[in-house]
């Protein structure tokens, strides 16, 4: 769960980090007032769910009041489109407006829990406001990687590392040890999978500023974050990833015309491979749970049907340990209350697998039986052709 | 022979008093298993289906002589329950929660290397040895005794290989599901050099999905320590990247990840890559003709 | 270093550890006004460095301000007598006046750095009030030892095996976890070699409180903890030992007459022993460091010679690597300076130790050189049967 | 042959630029060990007496392939710069400094184990290989090669048996100080089991002292393991209960820790434990005559 920038920032300062006075506004008018009280210059940027938003124009300096106010006006409401928010782009409901402060050097940090060491991972640069995997691809050596124990923390070796490889000046480092300490506090205290501070700005008046923060927060651990949980933004987020999320299921909106639900997530990617191979596009990756049961699969039906591209729907339900008697009790149940109108294929595993066959083969609805995964492709590839 | 449980496997089952929890210790204690204990705190003295329940595992371990546990607890305790496992001796855990927060499971993993104790999952089907012990929620009776071992990060994709492979013949000396987590307690290389010591194990199926470096890494030591046949399956070649696909761990983060990049170590490794989910079975039964018919359990 | 038992509890309230109000007093005058703020009863407990103070009859109950007085007149001024103090006792300068308390069950709390294990040791005993040695001994099965990994620190299943072998009951169970937590944290943040709580008691009113509580702090991690240095009370110290502290000499008092001085504490034992072997009596423990140097040798001098019961002094000094012409001129000035009249056996083992030889000949001080340690305890030995 | 230290070792110095570091480090080098960097934050691409002094140990270890550190730094930063050592990936760390708060030991010692580096002390005087390899303060011209291994709690007491078998003409394969410290990274047992793989190493010394019971745990293991005859000393005959005598970890508590139940459970081991330490040297030459005999060392 990603937050914004002002968000990061809040939760950031609690533990003592230094962020430039700012506030978040949502007009043209509050954004002008927050600039007449921090004085200018002040920076005006665009909180929204994606990187990259300096270079799609939803970051400006405005030196005075005229240019803030023409800078408010032009970013509050705009559609930011970058690398990251694809075509569609998104748009843009907060601004952050920010005391503009005199930079001496920019740094690059970042915390994060490491998937390939198991360990907490420290990473820093001197070549702080770059996108730091452009700086990784051209000049490697420029980036410092200190792996953590996630049992022991962070130790004075380690910040004395960072900082040696930083060539931090006395005054630097006498400042860092803090800032490392409060913000591996803060990365570790609030389950944070990524907390970035690029730039970490060194200030004319000798001080650090964590001039942007990116932080995203586990979601797995909001039952122990309520505060954090409260922050979720949803505004930009797909209508229908949202109502799936809401009954449990994992859907993820795709660009083809198949719908499928497949119970568990390894499964459904292969069933999203297999439709691709069939020649036709999968609508989505839906994944109901390895413990599939009827009225998940109901919810699913209903979020396949809201999406109109959808041509035609492909179940896949390997229960294993699941009678397919009631799972195709379920399917038809659920195929009759959503009043499905296209196409199905049902291929399901587990006990009493002929009894549910039957039960789909015999009833009124038009659901395309397939015996094993080779068949479901088959016949999912048969209907695409005619689609 | 078979990899980390066998026939003296005595297994305690953390969370036994839940519905889970006592449902997948019976289909375990039916499909085989020496079910010996259960624990759940507050629940000590009483019994589920005829098993003693303990508060600790401490109690259960000294009463019981439990070697293995399986964790069925929700996330919020399991890493602790899987730590009060480690720290009390028991030298193999399973844990099938998911959600665990990640942060927990990095200090679970350093708190396990101080103990010496292996991980399976979190996030897993469990493991298997066919005909022998099932420590795990898969079906028990799509898996059949044989040759080739299993080792995946997902839980019904795992099923629906092996389902094919048993359709074709084709008979597993043990199937492990290490979860789709981003941070697991074993992995695709710790099952390898467990199979590359067990002599009746002649073929490998190695299930990945995208996401991290592991697949990669597999297929590496797979070139350099193993001459037995591995077919390779890596699914999520349609996955956006950016976006994580149901399992925490399948996410392709940049260029890091990808399924196609996964494939092309896997094939350069010498590994035999199966692209078609719906022939797997069919495919292997050609990788592993040769074994089929030596063994005599095609 | 131990603390008093009302400085523990004012170092563990501040983890909100429940402690009995109470209130420190070196007067009857002041007890009594305490006593009478705090109403009656109360408890009045001598505050020496040693344990089994309450049979020594250190510690009384008063129901009323008569009993009260009584109490405080005899426990103020008293010379307290027990196994740890020894025959000589120590003088009570001060009470702690404590409110009286209803008790429901004590248990035995504590936890400390254990040496076998090189972990931290949690101890917990339904015993509570009774000495832990004698339950140890006689109930062994009534102790719980639960091990700690110093990086992953206390663990909720670790409170939990505590909380079930204690059989605590529901409502005691929900504080306890939060008392654990706050007692790790004190112990570890603090660098305590022990906190022990016996009693910890369990009220009428249904809450625990920590009824004693024993404190020692590491001597060597008082550079990190400012407050707990200035916490040492040296009343009781034996002053040749303090003496010997303000120059970094390690001296310990003894019983015999025979001073020695050596360098290095396991040589130190060791020559003390062969004090004992030659038939004599070590008259104290002296470790100069294993680096001697003649200021170290000078001030050693001084204090050995100190103690009136001192007959003769035996000096080790084994140097490796230091030069024994520049130790031995070093003993002679020390010995000139301080102005030696018994008899001193010097041996010593270095560099140009011949040299170092002829210039103890050489003095005109009556100096017994010994050429190795069996030769240094057949001196001793001689000049022992003299005495 | 030789235990831990050997030809092979590249030393580090940690804290070299200090009085005592620089001193100690040019007596090692002087001996004959290979000093290849030293370290003190802030001074790096300076020299001391010729050796390159770097920032961090990381830096060190990628410029000069260091394989061994000695620690010299005071007591607030030396937990700290052990940690730094075994992070970085140095195999064996030896640190003199006494007077590290034991919370820090404990924490060190988890650490280590995550990590697999050795360590040797703290408060200890060092390990020497004589005529070979010095890595500590210990004087080097009293020892002499041969095939007695000498392990002990002490510093200046253990200068002074070397002295006696040297002075009998019994050289050392390798003498270890463990530290006096109750919490040390390497115990009597660990030095024990690396002795038992030396072949050259054919007789032991042993010198403990009061406090603690790994005297009595070492005499157990070499009853059970091992085969070469064994001298043990015992320190503290004469030490008062409840006092530490100048070692942190010297302290009888209660009824645990003396001297007597040390050489009571040595001899019961089959230890020869002596009692007068100024006929350690003759003692010695006793029970290790057959030794020397054989070797032609004496």
């Amino acid at each position: 769960m990603k937050l914004h920038e002002y968000q990061a920032k809040e939760l950031l300062a609690r533990y003592g980090l230094p962020v430039p006075e700012g506030q978040v506004a949502d007009s043209v008018e509050a954004g002008l007032a927050a600039a007449d009280r921090l004085g200018y210059p002040v920076a005006i940027k665009a909180q929204v769910h994606a990187g990259g938003r300096g270079r799609g124009g939803g970051v400006r300096l405005a030196r005075n009041r005229a240019e803030a106010e023409e800078a408010l006006a032009a970013i509050l409401g705009m559609t930011l489109r970058t690398r990251q928010t694809g075509e569609q782009g998104c748009r843009v409901r907060r601004v952050l407006v920010e005391q503009g402060v005199e930079i001496r050097h920019e740094f690059y940090l970042s915390i994060l829990p490491d998937r390939a060491s198991g360990a907490m991972m420290l990473i820093g640069s001197t070549r702080g406001g770059m996108n730091i995997e452009e700086v990784a691809a051209e000049n490697p050596e420029l980036i410092t990687r200190i792996r953590i124990d996630p049992l022991a923390g962070l130790q004075p070796f380690q910040v004395r590392r960072l900082a040696f490889a930083l060539a931090l000046s006395d005054v630097q480092e006498r400042s860092f040890f803090d800032l490392l300490v409060n913000l591996y506090r803060a990365a570790t205290e609030n389950d944070l999978l990524l907390v970035e501070i690029n730039p970490l700005a060194f200030t004319a008046a000798d001080r650090f500023l964590l001039l942007d923060a990116k932080v995203e927060v586990d979601s797995s651990s909001l039952f122990r974050h309520r505060d954090l949980a409260g922050l979720r933004d949803d505004a930009d987020q797909d209508p229908l990833e949202l109502e799936a999320r809401k009954y449990n299921l994992n859907y993820i909106r795709l660009d083809g015309n198949i719908g499928n639900m497949v119970n568990g997530a390894g499964l459904a990617m292969a069933t999203m491979d297999m439709i691709k191979r069939a020649g036709a596009a999968p609508a989505n990756f839906l994944d109901v749970g390895g413990g599939a049961n009827a009225v998940m699969i109901e919810h699913g039906f209903r979020i396949l049907l809201a999406d109109p591209r959808v041509r035609a729907i492909l179940i896949n339900i390997f229960g294993g340990i699941l009678r397919c008697d009631v799972l195709a009790r379920g399917v038809v149940e659920a195929a009759r209350a959503t009043e499905v109108n296209i196409p199905v294929v049902v291929r399901m595993e587990g006990t009493n697998v002929e009894q549910g066959r039957q039960i789909l083969a015999e009833s009124d609805l038009d659901l395309v039986t397939a015996v094993d995964l080779g068949d479901a492709a088959r016949k999912i590839a048969a209907i695409a052709g005619e689609l | 022979m078979s990899i980390f449980i066998d026939r003296n496997t005595r297994l305690l089952v953390q969370g036994i008093t839940g519905r889970e929890g006592r449902f997948h210790a019976d289909q375990c204690r039916r499909y085989g298993t020496r079910i010996v204990a259960g624990v759940t705190p507050g629940k000590g003295g009483s019994t589920v289906d005829g098993t003693p329940v303990f508060n600790t595992v401490a109690d259960a371990l000294r009463e019981t002589g439990a070697n293995t546990s399986l964790v069925l607890v929700p996330p919020p305790f399991a890493a602790d329950a899987i730590m009060e496992a480690a720290d009390a001796g028991i030298g193999l855990v399973v844990c099938i929660t998911e959600g665990i927060p990640l942060m927990d499971m990095l200090k679970v993993r350093s708190f396990l290397r101080l103990t010496g104790c292996r991980l399976i999952g979190p996030n897993c089907p469990g493991i298997i040895t066919p005909g022998v012990c099932k420590v795990g929620i898969m079906p028990g009776p799509i898996h059949t005794p044989g040759p080739v071992g299993v080792i995946s990060r997902s839980g019904t994709l795992t099923y629906e290989v092996v389902h094919q492979l048993s359709g074709q013949g084709i008979g597993q000396s043990t199937c492990i599901g290490i979860g789709g987590d981003p941070v697991v307690g074993t992995s695709f290389i710790d099952c390898l050099r467990a199979f590359a010591h067990d002599p009746r194990t002649r073929g490998l199926v190695l299930v990945g999905e995208i996401g991290g470096s592991a697949e990669e890494e597999a297929a590496r030591w797979i070139r350099d320590h193993l001459d037995i046949p591995v077919v390779g399956f890596i699914a999520g070649l349609t996955a956006p990247p950016g976006r994580r696909m149901g399992h925490a761990g399948a996410i392709v983060s940049g260029a890091s990840g990808t399924a196609t990049a996964k494939i092309n170590a896997m094939r350069d490794c010498g590994i035999h890559v199966c692209e078609d989910l719906g022939d797997f079975g069919p495919f292997c039964a050609r990788i592993f003709a040769n074994l089929l018919l030596e063994t005599g359990s095609g």
